[in-house]
């Protein structure tokens, strides 16, 4: 395909669109999904082809408009009216009312903070385009930047621009993404892989699937703009098999991009080639991590292996490889479209751009956000998700999952940026954001992270296997009742030594949910076991051992 | 998932003028020279300097999974696994601290209160790596509470038998039979601390369709968890000399 | 200068550490000339006494008679060291501890009884959930494993004692033999 | 003789039957297309799942034997991932998921109260093969908590109550 061919199928496909006089997007991704947005978008269907409006209106079914705890959400365009908790029942209602303004009862304003405080970058799509159909990405500027940087750029002047753009990766701690690329693209070989990690395994985050439902192709263009920057040609995804959907919608945007020749031999007509493959994930946490995961690929069990060798020297079998987050490659072609200088500018100075988020927990709006690096808690909690529900007490917020740590009240004004998380004993992890009320019990959420840690431990190294499992007995005999002074010494104690002394990510992070609940909510610790009393009431105490 | 940065060594630039191959480096303020390739356990061992071991054997591939090894290195905030980590020029490895000393202890508490290890009344008692390993590093007592699994004992092979309660999973029956007899009759199912070593299709020993009955496995068992049968306390001594030669005879094969 | 005040103790333990006590030969008799043994299975003494220097401990904690005396011990007891492998470990009487109590007792009275097959219920202490080592009780100052540690490891840890200072006993003893 | 002859005759007959039943050849065709290479191992075992609903042990040694796994390593993987199961699911199946934002909102007394109404551990399936119990590490539905998966269908914002209420009709479908 040829660039002027792109701009025909974008010019096309807007003239299409503006043809008609209402567009209703449905929004068909998980949260909507789950209530039942998808016999909304029928009835849409149904209702417009009774009343004959076929050539005024059309139904689209778009990812994710973010609101998740209004769903189902339905976008009317171009009025720019946002319709939450949608039903068949008011499916007539919101018809009637497409030429005389909106329906008052249903309607969203877009003036609130929700939406306002937002920048979308990662997400400019979702919710914009029918993830199934490449026409509306490519009207949407899809595969331009690709364009761009094949025929406009050299391999390393991709690769400085990441760089320059200052982006981190999105997947954990943070590791400068241009300085990964350059590494690989240095390693001397023939054979080289990308491969996206989309094994979101964090149990409160869905920023990934939600892209790869919502923005399929965008993905698969900022992997084809890795390949090209550090030379290799061939690339996998290493996706979730709970998410079926994304898988579906990967698949189907794979095929619909090698048919069109954005992936396959001689893209753009340039030498370039490059084939993405997907790889089923099973079940396993640990496959987020690095070795991990390619020891999975590879069909083998996901057990990390000691680094170094790193994936950027020795990788996907033997062979160097570059391995990047679904989130982190999202960002790729929007920074290749509007410069890296137009990216550097968004976020704070050493925190680049913007940040998804999965907002859940005790806030009134939940769902998924975009905002720059720097955000300060509370205006994410209080402004965007709406303050807390039932007008309940901010008590705490989680970040980074079963890696990260729980952020007190004090540190409400605290900048969402690496740095600033770290410090308080937190990560950005993924980006999942659980906020808790009073009614959350902080040692029973530490025991509850490491449940999740000490059933996902591969059990390779002795540390995380055993040391999980004495953490999670210890945080046991806590909530139940039956801890004793001693305790909370052990506890800090095995807290260090799975920390410092385990083999992979999951093991040395395993602990931090235990030492920041420890470190910020230690007199909830004590209570539990100096009183045996669950002050947030979720624990239930007394039902220790006999005998002690 | 986490990916931590990654560490950088310190690459000393003093490499010049050095014969080909051979680098010098400081293990415990001693100045021990190595050649290129070769591990800080490998380099430590020729210089009679103790570094703690359990996973590792000679003549397997290193898993770097016990962490009893690991070693403090200047200029790294990681600790790191001596088995698996190559030495470089310049390196200054400290094996024996203080720090060191309290997580090795702690390590050997956790798979001391993993399983049912009753030194008193196990087959390899005074033949036991990990015993050994517990008396020299000073682990008098276990602080953490013993988890008592309720594991069995596969005694259905005519010859060995397998003990799950005393397995501390270093795999070094997995890889022996991988690697040098060929079988691959072992391997560990679930994970976590569910993981148990299986052989086949986690069938009895005795129904193994893929065992050759060669006893390397039990040979290079560190515990009392794999021994033969009929054997006595004080005749269970495990041999595993076969395994360097058997490298360097295939080594020279090649 | 006055003898030490030393009491001996056997919880749940087949008294193979008091053996292994008695086994230091004529060493014995130089221990003896400075300490004054004032309660255990060695002397009459019915009741534990105030003002304990130092208390061996045999034996895993099984009853809830077991953890009374231990407590009451440790009360009276400047050091106590726990002697041996059930004291250390739980040993051999922990290996029914991954079993359920009443599955222990149904094979021991039941099952293995030739007649009169009954769980005695009365008169007796109160078994726990499990048998369990000393430091999960109670504070413990010296540890001394080994089934039983051998005779010249307790001589060195009463020397070190009676001369004031708490011994290093690893490379003196381990767990098993 | 004659044993050596049954032997190979089961043997032929095992890869024909194989051969014809059209969902072994949904599962050899990925083997094919990955050129019988070991790697396919995984990918080999999602499609005996989706094809059969569980690993059955004599499709682990039909995987083993066709991709050249050894057995062990075949166990191995098919056990590591939770994703695959060794058993067959019920005909019901129950997911309730335990991510975080389910946990804070209530998911553990929803599991509570199941397995109080079906008697058995999550992972496990009643006996009368009617019900499955399932946990779900997250389910990607946080805005819509504590979410639960009941045949197939996410339902957001579940108390115990109203998912009682479906096992309840799963239960009378099972007994009438």
């Amino acid at each position: 395909m040829r660039l002027d061919e792109i701009r025909e199928i974008a010019r096309i496909e807007a003239d299409r669109e503006d043809g008609y006089r209402h567009r209703i997007n449905v929004c068909v991704a998980a949260g909507c999904l789950s209530c039942q947005s998808a016999s909304v978008k029928d009835a849409f269907e149904k209702e417009i082809a009774k009343r004959g409006l076929e050539n005024w209106c059309r139904v689209k079914g778009v990812g994710c408009l973010g609101l998740c705890s209004g769903g189902p959400l339905v976008a009317i365009e171009p009025a720019g009216i946002l319709y939450h908790t949608v039903s068949v029942s008011d499916v007539s209602d919101v018809l009637e009312a497409l030429d005389d303004g909106p329906l008052d009862r249903l309607v969203c304003s877009g003036e609130t903070p929700f939406f306002k405080r937002q920048k979308k970058i990662v997400l400019e799509n979702c919710g914009r385009i029918d993830p199934e159909r490449l026409e509306d990405y490519i009207a949407a500027g899809g595969y331009q930047a690709l364009h761009t940087a094949l025929t406009l750029m050299t391999p390393e002047e991709i690769t400085r621009e990441i760089e320059k753009s200052g982006l981190r990766g999105r997947g954990g701690a943070g590791f400068p993404t241009g300085l990964k690329w350059s590494t690989v693209a240095k390693a001397d070989n023939e054979t080289k892989f990308v491969i996206c990690n989309a094994d979101e395994g964090d149990p409160g985050a869905f920023m990934d699937r939600s892209v790869l439902e919502s923005d399929p192709h965008r993905v698969l263009e900022g992997m084809a703009l890795a390949a090209r920057a550090v030379g290799a040609n061939h690339g996998f995804i290493y996706v979730r098999a709970e998410y079926p959907l994304a898988v579906k919608r990967l698949k189907k945007a794979i095929a619909q991009a090698e048919h069109a020749g954005f992936l396959g031999n001689n893209i753009f007509h340039t030498p370039f080639r490059f084939d993405i493959n997907v790889r089923l994930g099973a079940g396993a946490f640990v496959c987020g991590e690095e070795t991990a995961l390619i020891a999975s690929i590879e069909g083998q069990l996901g057990r990390p292996r000691p680094r170094p060798p790193y994936p950027a020297e020795a990788g996907l079998w033997g062979y160097p490889t570059l391995i990047n987050n679904v989130e982190t490659l999202a960002n790729i072609v929007p920074i290749i479209r509007e410069g890296s200088q137009w990216f550097a500018g968004i976020g704070t100075e050493k925190s680049k751009g913007t940040k998804v988020f999965a907002l859940a927990g005790r806030v009134n709006n939940t769902g998924l956000i975009e905002v720059p690096m720097g955000t300060s808690l509370r205006e994410i909690v209080f402004e965007i998700g709406g303050g807390i529900k039932e007008g309940k007490q901010f008590k705490a917020a989680q970040t980074g999952g079963p890696s990260g740590g729980c952020i007190p009240e004090h540190s409400l004004d605290l900048p969402m940026d690496y740095e600033s998380l770290a410090q308080v004993g937190s990560i950005m992890g993924s980006g999942g954001m659980i906020v808790m009320d009073e009614t959350s019990c902080m040692v029973d959420v530490a025991r509850y992270f490491m449940e999740f840690c000490r059933s996902e431990s591969c059990g390779k190294c002795v540390p995380c296997r055993v040391g999980t499992t004495q953490i999670h007995e210890l945080l046991g005999k806590i909530t139940n009742g039956t801890g004793t002074a001693g305790d909370l010494t052990k506890l800090e104690e095995l807290c260090d030594l799975v920390k410092h002394t385990s083999l992979c990510g999951l093991g040395q992070t395993a602990p931090n949910p235990v030492m920041s609940t420890l470190r910020h909510f230690r007199e909830e610790y004590r209570a539990h076991i100096e009183d045996r009393f669950c002050p947030a009431g979720v624990c239930r105490m007394g039902r220790g051992k006999e005998g002690e | 998932m986490t990916i931590p940065a990654y560490p950088t060594f310190p690459r000393g630039d003093s490499e010049l003028g050095k014969p080909v191959g051979i680098l010098t480096l400081k293990i415990d303020d001693r100045d021990v020279s190595a050649r290129r390739g070769e591990t800080i356990l490998e380099v430590a061992r020729e210089n009679d300097i103790f570094i703690p071991t359990l996973c590792y054997l000679e003549g397997l591939s290193s898993l770097g999974a016990c962490r009893l090894c690991l070693v403090e290195i200047k200029g790294v905030t990681k600790l790191l696994p001596a088995c698996v980590t190559p030495v470089r020029q310049d390196m200054e490895v400290v094996t024996d601290s203080e720090r060191l000393r309290r997580y090795r202890r702690m390590i050997l508490e956790l798979i001391f209160s993993e399983r049912n290890h009753v030194c008193s009344v196990c087959v390899s008692n005074g033949h036991c790596e990990l015993q050994t390993l517990a008396q020299k590093l000073g682990m008098t007592h276990v602080r953490f509470d013993y988890l008592y699994p309720r594991l069995a004992i596969d005694a259905s092979h005519e010859r060995f038998s397998i003990d799950h309660n005393r397995c501390v999973l270093c795999m070094r029956c997995v890889r022996v039979c991988d690697e040098i007899e060929g079988a691959h009759t072992w391997d560990i199912m679930h994970r976590g601390i569910s993981a148990r070593v299986i052989t086949d299709l986690n069938q009895p020993w005795g129904e193994s369709e893929t065992c050759t009955g060669c006893s390397k496995c039990v040979q290079v068992c560190p515990t009392g968890a794999l021994s033969e049968k009929g054997k006595s306390v004080a005749e269970m001594v495990k041999h595993k000399e076969f395994l360097p030669y058997l490298q360097i005879m295939r080594r020279n094969e090649r | 200068m006055g003898k030490i005040r030393m009491a001996t103790s056997w919880l749940d333990g087949c008294s193979g550490c008091h053996m292994s006590l008695l086994d230091m030969d004529e060493q014995l008799i130089d221990i003896v000339g400075k300490v004054d043994i004032v309660y255990g299975p060695l002397v009459d003494a019915k009741v534990i006494p105030e003002g304990i220097d130092v208390v061996l401990v045999e034996g895993a904690v099984s009853t809830d008679a077991d953890v009374e005396k231990l407590r009451l011990l440790r009360e009276r007891s400047a050091i106590l060291v726990s002697l041996g492998d059930c004291a250390v470990t739980a040993n051999v009487p922990g290996m029914r501890n991954r079993f359920p109590l009443a599955e222990v007792l149904k094979r021991g009275y039941e099952e293995n009884a030739p007649l009169n097959a009954q769980i005695p219920r009365e008169d007796l202490p109160h078994l726990l959930d499990k048998a369990r080592p000393l430091h999960e009780f109670v504070p413990v100052d010296v540890f001394l494993p080994g089934c039983p540690p051998p005779a010249d490891a307790i001589v060195y840890m009463l020397q070190e004692l009676l001369a004031g200072r708490i011994p290093d006993l690893s490379n003196k003893s381990r767990f098993g033999a | 003789m004659e044993a050596l002859k049954e032997t190979a005759s089961k043997a032929q007959d095992e890869t024909s039957k194989r051969a014809d039943d059209p969902r072994w050849r949904r599962v050899n065709r990925v083997m094919r297309l990955h050129g019988y290479r070991p790697n396919a191992l995984i990918e080999t075992l999602h499609m005996v799942q989706d094809t059969f609903g569980f690993l059955e042990m004599e499709a682990l040694k039909y995987v083993a034997k066709t991709l050249q796994v050894p057995l062990s390593r075949v166990y191995a993987v098919a056990t590591f991932y939770h994703f695959f199961s060794l058993k067959p699911p019920g005909k019901h199946t129950c997911v309730v998921c335990m991510g975080t934002a389910c946990y804070i909102s209530g998911a553990a007394e929803i599991m509570h109260e199941m397995q109080e109404a079906l008697h058995i551990e999550p992972g496990e399936t009643t006996a009368d093969g009617a019900i499955s119990l399932v946990t779900a590490r997250c389910l990607g539905s946080c805005g819509l908590a504590p979410a639960v998966v009941l045949d197939g269908e996410i339902k957001g914002k579940m108390t115990p109550a109203a998912v009682l209420e479906t096992i309840e009709r799963w239960q009378a479908d099972a007994s009438g």
